[in-house]
């Protein structure tokens, strides 16, 4: 019973008492970290409070009811006219034709990556594919307008030079890597076990991939969607260039038409002075295209949890 | 440090080019392309020494340069035509009057005059594809002052961009096309557009877009002077003043060389004497003017 | 019922084959799709950039002659914007990460910040560019500087980096964060020492990946107003200027220009032969864009191999 | 009586070896596993218990660089369940599994269950219907889920989630059924359920079983197979393995002096 | 003589609960670990064994939610481990743990054994050499790695990582060392090997230890707790509870009537 001498007892003791100094700077560190962490809601706050606070001058010029229901997008114009929903109408086409391209596109792409391709072939053509997400937008944008459209043009004798079709397709194009990268990280990381699973049970490739894969890794696929959404609503250059920059309010992919974003450009470069309200209408536009995006996210997010990864 | 409008963008940058080489490098000159708007927002709010504008200064910015004690001479430094352009295998379009370019323009035209043949009943009954200029530039705005009468006020049914280059390929490739941008994309591409000659509503002839047209005074009402604006406290700075006497110096050969219409030399001269003079302010008293000559503004008093 | 006969039983075997075999076919036509329409941009790029692509197109600033022009400081003004970004987002990214997997607790603060990020990963860049003309560029004075693109792109690319860090982490074993912990370690001692290092490479690659996008990016560097004609570099740390000595941050406010905004300007140059140009540079941007991607598959590759658990 | 003895042959490994990659698995295996019997697997970690038993149903295809040496022949047909000419999805229709795990997938209960009719182009619902019900009372968890078909399967317990794997696997009538430590990752109660459904499924079909329990192999199966380093050392009936071991390592195992 | 009946306490869990958030784990647990022992934590899966066990260095603090209740006495100075005022980290400085699965960091093997003293802000380098060895020759690796220090740990084998852990946690000359299931993923060689270290070790330290395997209980400890469903059914000398337990339960489990 004399392992330990008497003087060895208080100093044993005090060893376990709480370190302050240690405490302290753990303490630090983590409040530091925890700054690293807040300075994205500081960026959230900032980015609303930027297009609020210039949108508040927008709207105290123009009623919100015009806003959304006038059927004319004509703020720099001598009779000026402020319908949001001719820019968003081309926004959401050629969103929806961008995404008519890359969800399937991507979705199969990855399906093929992670669960037919050779770990080679996977290796190599993911991150060739995430070089499609690298090319400077505005050479798709030359590339939808001097390419696909003519192309597009044989088949639809009657489609215009510029279009949200040609513009979407090839935004579908640059998506789809987006897709197809963040959908097969989500199915690889469903677990071997389950696709044993279903494979003892004598299923194909295909079957597994489809009833069980798939399912499985159904938040991932949603998040990957949502991003790809965000991506086609939020793109810029490619609508500048090929989609014709008209504000014209169609749900018709076979037209030209204007989107937020591609407004938005238009005016930072133009020679509009500030403070007028032409102005102040591309943050009243740009606080639409957040509030669009952030429908999105919140869909997303709803999607994520009611299927969430149970495995 | 310059900034400002994308139309004046390519003289200055040439100039400031050549002055650099000149210079031996030893002075840094930046030009940006703000637009006009934003080139005057910051050059009254003190932040650049010249700025490039295709329009006089508005009374609205005067007011702001006032306010931040910014005084500043006007020099206009060549002519900018807007050219009217179709499709080369347009048979019908020989010429065209501002009263026709009106009918199709106008924004009572919208959504209504949608046929060649309800501008013209001798021209064929075939769909109008517009192009234009985007609403925020100045050519936009000179545009309309000059054929509708009224600044900004556009039909809105028509392609518009920013990027003339995208406005040459609309034209290039619709026959049924016509559209508006600076002359110096169209003297890059007549392989692939034809200027339409506009009629001269004074004399009442046609005139085509050409260089020798602007000069001599005959392409009204589609040619305008575009300037720079030069602050005076920068002046004082030598560097600056170098570069302005370089730039007056040099225009006339480099606006050639990017294709725009330089003004005659002695409105160069007139221009170093302002500055020699201090002549203050600009000579629009805030308003836009279409069709004026420079013989007209050499003669004006400036005011701030 | 009875049990299927091994004919039936082959044949409903060849029908999930055949089906198998069309998907797979599928597949590679829409791998060949997309791998295609890269070959034919960068192949159009070179072809049509070719006669440009010589050692004096990197030297040579921009100029209104066509042939003459070059990217020297486009390049460097994307290289020095990517510093920045880089120097940003990084310590921020990797800090966020590690706070949320290593210290946050499951509460409202936590869920906030986590519900943020993934909504800011999908806010339009050209909103970026909004933010940072109000803050930066005004609010901060930092003006159209290498700092203020710098960070715009930072802010930009943050998502990005957080969500590769959190995936890097996660993917380190329990075990070996307990086992630090079991020895005595502090939270920030078992960061340091194992989750941090074995997190790099994850991070890296998340970081490489975001960058690469941040080179591309034109719109939000539009809005800031940075479309510029310069024929001068920042100047180097400590060199004697015209406005006297630089010190060692100088060049962050300096002006600049970078790769796409190039792109941009040239091709909305009246003058066809500038399009040789922006094809070329064009071609330049995706060298880099590849090289980085390149860069970070082999560091990947480096470093996971000396990490095995 | 000699047919009680010696009970038909299910199937039979014959000088079978198996090599991930370079590395050799399982060394010229030659046992036996008679129809409607338990045979156990036992060894200690490692020795290539679960690699034997996935060979039954050409797990191993689905990784590339595994190698099969050798035969695994099925009766009553005599087929070499290797041979590169039989297709591995229909020996996997014949041969069900179990895993250590229980992998429901992430679908509803009766979903599960339907799996693998489904695979097989089963699309009458009635059909459906009576064979869910029909695997899920042979799996004795029917009374358990009857009134919530429609849950998602991974909100189970994990012994029902277990049970319900075996469900999975009993709907298509396999003649054949791996179990790989079908509950090591078990509460005992849990696999006292399963054990006592082993003992009753094999009146109906041929069962092999991985455990590392030797208590359990000794509760559950017939026939013991001990396996050390790839090698298959002792196989016989369960209760002589047990009582009176041939060979030294067998024993030296059952009596615990290994790990 | 009494005193080698009863050794010395090292530490007393007194009515000790856990609780992992609402689920209470630990029930009421009473039981003495005596000085330079051997203690041997047995029970069926999930009776909580480990959860016993981690709360001798407080590595549920790790996670949120988990609540202790009752103290847990360490002598010679009779701190409670549990108090909220007693710092987890000097626990743990003097109580080392090794984990079922060897868990060597990604570094070399002299990277590994030197970060508990590195920890602790040692960075004489003459210091750390000799403490190394000391502890790679404690833990009977050092004779396997001292010509290859500099290699990465995961390169061992497995029996060489879990000893390597071993003498990560012996470095920093714990008071107590835990072991939880150290065998169970390794072969039979290596699990001699760790036995017979247990052995050796415990001339220097107290050991408790959590193992599934009742025969390397019987082997390695002096002192033997059965648990059960979160319970402490009986405690004892190895030899008593082995040959005449005193539970019904405690028989059932060591006669193998459960899973
Ligand atoms: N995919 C693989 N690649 C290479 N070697 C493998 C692979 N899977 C298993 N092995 C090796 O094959 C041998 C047999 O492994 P197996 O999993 O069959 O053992 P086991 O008897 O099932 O062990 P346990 O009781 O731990 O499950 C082991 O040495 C293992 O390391
Ligand atoms: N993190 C946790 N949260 C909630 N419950 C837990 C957690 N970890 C373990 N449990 C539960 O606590 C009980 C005791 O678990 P513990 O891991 O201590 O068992 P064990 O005796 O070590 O089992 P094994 O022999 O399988 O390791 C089990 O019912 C388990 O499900
Ligand atoms: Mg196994
Ligand atoms: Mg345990």
């Amino acid at each position: 019973m004399t392992a330990h001498n008497a003087s060895d007892l208080p100093r044993i003791s005090d060893r376990l008492a709480k370190n302050a100094l240690r405490n302290v700077s753990e303490r630090i560190i983590e409040a530091i970290l925890f700054a690293a962490a807040a300075v994205s809601v500081l960026t959230t706050i900032g980015i609303v409070y930027v297009l609020v606070s210039e949108s508040i001058h927008f709207f105290a010029q123009v009623s919100i009811v015009d806003f959304l229901t006038d059927t004319q997008w004509t703020p720099l114009f001598d009779d000026a006219h402020f319908g949001i929903m001719v820019l968003v109408s081309g926004t959401l086409v050629s969103s929806f034709v961008a995404l008519a391209v890359a969800i399937p596109m991507g979705t199969i792409i990855a399906i093929y990556l992670s669960e037919f391709a050779n770990p080679k072939v996977r290796e190599i053509a993911k991150p060739v594919l995430e070089l499609l997400g690298g090319i400077p937008t505005i050479v798709f944008g030359y590339f939808a307008l001097l390419i696909v459209t003519p192309v597009l043009q044989k088949i639809f004798p009657e489609l215009p030079g510029f279009s949200l079709l040609s513009a979407g397709l090839v935004m579908g194009i640059m998506i789809v890597p987006y897709v197809a990268s963040l959908s097969e990280d989500a199915m690889r990381a469903v677990p071997m076990s389950l696709r044993e699973g279903a494979f003892a049970m004598g299923s194909t490739r295909l079957y597994t991939a489809l009833h069980v894969v798939v399912p499985a890794a159904f938040s991932g696929l949603a998040a990957s969607y949502i991003l790809g959404i965000s991506r086609a609503v939020g793109e810029t250059m490619i609508l500048a260039v090929a989609a014709g920059m008209q504000p014209n309010l169609t749900w018709n992919p076979m037209e030209p038409a204007a989107t937020i974003t591609s407004y938005i450009v238009q005016v930072a470069l133009g020679d509009l002075p500030h403070g007028s309200i032409g102005y102040q209408t591309i943050f009243a536009a740009g606080l639409t295209l957040l509030l669009i995006t952030l429908c999105f996210n919140i869909l997303g997010q709803w999607l994520r949890r009611k299927f969430r990864e149970n495995y | 440090k310059i900034d400002g409008s994308s139309t004046v963008y390519p003289i200055t940058e040439a100039v400031a080019e050549e002055f650099q080489k000149a210079k031996k490098n030893a002075i840094k000159v930046t030009v940006g392309i703000s637009g006009t708007g934003g080139g005057f927002k910051k050059f009254c709010r003190d932040e650049t020494d010249l700025s490039n504008a295709s329009r006089p200064i508005t009374a609205k910015e005067m007011e702001d340069c006032k306010a931040a004690g910014v005084e500043y001479i006007e020099m206009p430094v060549a002519y900018d035509a807007l050219t009217v352009v179709i499709n080369p295998k347009n048979s019908f379009l020989k010429q065209a009057t501002v009263d026709e370019l009106k009918t199709l323009w106008e924004p009572a035209a919208q959504g209504k005059v949608m046929k060649w043949n309800q501008v013209n009943p001798a021209w064929p009954d075939a769909p109008v594809k517009l192009f234009g200029a985007g609403a925020d530039s100045g050519t936009f705005e000179y545009f309309t002052e000059a054929i509708v009468g009224k600044a900004k006020s556009s039909r809105g049914d028509y392609t518009a961009s920013e990027d003339d280059n995208v406005l040459v390929q609309g034209v290039s490739r619709d026959v049924n096309a016509i559209g508006y941008f600076g002359y110096a994309y169209y003297a890059e591409n007549m392989a692939r557009l034809k200027g339409l000659p506009i009629v001269n509503p004074k004399t009442g002839k046609a005139v085509e877009p050409s260089g020798a047209n602007v000069e001599n005074g005959s392409y009204v009402p589609l040619s305008r002077p575009i300037f720079v604006y030069v602050k005076v406290k920068s002046l004082q700075k030598p560097e600056v003043k170098e570069f302005v006497e370089f730039y007056m110096k040099s225009a006339d050969k480099l606006v050639r060389e990017v294709k725009y219409v330089p003004l005659p030399q002695s409105a160069y001269d007139f221009n170093l004497k302002h500055v020699k003079d201090m002549k203050k302010g600009t000579v629009f008293g805030g308003k836009n003017e279409v069709g004026i000559t420079i013989e007209e503004l050499m003669k004006r008093e400036a005011k701030l | 019922m009875q049990p299927l006969t091994t004919e039936q039983i082959r044949a409903v075997i060849a029908r999930g084959k055949a089906k198998d075999a069309i998907f797979q076919a599928v597949g590679i036509l829409c791998l060949a799709i997309g791998l295609l329409v890269i070959f034919l941009l960068v192949g159009d790029m070179v072809i049509r950039g070719a006669a440009r692509l010589n050692l004096d197109f990197f030297t040579q600033f921009a100029s209104r002659r066509a042939a003459q022009a070059g990217i020297l400081s486009a390049w460097v003004g994307s290289l020095l914007v990517m510093l920045v970004t880089a120097c940003a987002a990084v310590p921020l990214g990797v800090a966020a990460g590690l706070y949320l997997e290593e210290y946050a607790k499951r509460n409202l603060v936590t869920e906030i910040i986590e519900i943020n990020i993934t909504n800011l990963a999908a806010v339009p860049s050209i909103v970026y560019g909004l933010l940072a003309l109000g803050i930066f560029v005004y609010a901060f004075g930092f003006g159209q500087s290498i700092l203020t693109a710098g960070l715009t792109l930072a802010l930009l690319i943050l998502p990005i980096v957080i969500v590769a860090t959190r995936e890097a982490i996660r993917a380190i074993p329990g075990m070996i964060r307990e086992g630090s912990m079991a020895v005595g370690a502090t939270r920030w001692q078992t960061c340091r020492y194992h989750i941090i290092p074995y997190a790099m490479p994850g991070i890296l690659t998340g970081v490489i990946i975001g960058l690469a996008r941040a080179i591309g990016e034109t719109a939000p560097i539009i809005t800031i107003g940075a479309l510029t004609f310069i024929a001068f570099l920042p100047p180097l740390p400590f060199t004697e200027t015209t406005e006297g000595s630089a010190g060692l941050f100088e060049w962050l406010m300096s002006p600049f220009t970078v790769m796409p905004i190039q792109i941009f300007n040239w091709t909305s140059r009246p003058d066809p032969a500038f399009e040789v140009n922006a094809a070329a540079a064009g071609f330049v941007l995706m060298a880099m864009v590849l090289t980085m991607n390149g860069l970070a598959i082999w560091l990947r590759y480096r470093m996971r191999k000396n990490i095995k658990w | 009586m000699q047919i009680h003895d010696k009970p038909a042959l299910k199937a039979e490994a014959r000088s079978f070896n198996f090599f991930y990659g370079e590395v050799q698995a399982l060394k010229n295996i030659n046992m036996p596993i008679y129809d409607k019997k338990v045979t156990a697997l036992i060894g200690p970690s490692g020795c290539g218990k679960s690699t034997y038993l996935r060979s039954f149903n050409r797990m191993h295809d689905l990784y590339p660089g595994n190698r099969y040496e050798g035969e695994i022949r099925f009766h009553p047909d005599n087929t070499n369940l290797l041979s590169p000419e039989v297709d591995p999805i229909e020996v996997r229709m014949r041969v069900g599994m179990v895993f250590q795990k229980p992998n429901p997938f992430p679908k509803t209960i009766y979903e599960n269950v339907a799996y693998g009719l489904r695979v097989r182009g089963e699309r009458n619902k009635r059909v459906l219907d009576d064979k869910v019900e029909h695997a899920l009372k042979g799996a004795a968890i029917w009374g358990e889920v009857k009134d919530r078909l429609q849950d998602l399967a991974p909100n189970l317990s994990g012994g029902q989630q277990q049970r319900l794997c075996i469900a999975r696997a009993l709907a298509t009538d396999p003649e054949l059924l791996l179990f790989d430590e079908p509950t090591s990752a078990l509460d005992p109660i849990a696999t006292g359920a399963i054990e006592e459904l082993v003992h009753e499924l094999k009146k109906r079909v041929t069962i092999l079983i991985v455990t590392h329990n030797m208590q359990q192999a000794a509760r559950v199966s017939d026939y013991t197979a001990y396996m050390y380093l790839g090698e298959m050392i002792e196989f016989g009936k369960t209760d002589e393995i047990f009582i009176k071991p041939q060979d030294k390592r067998t024993e030296d195992y059952i009596t615990g002096r290994h790990g």
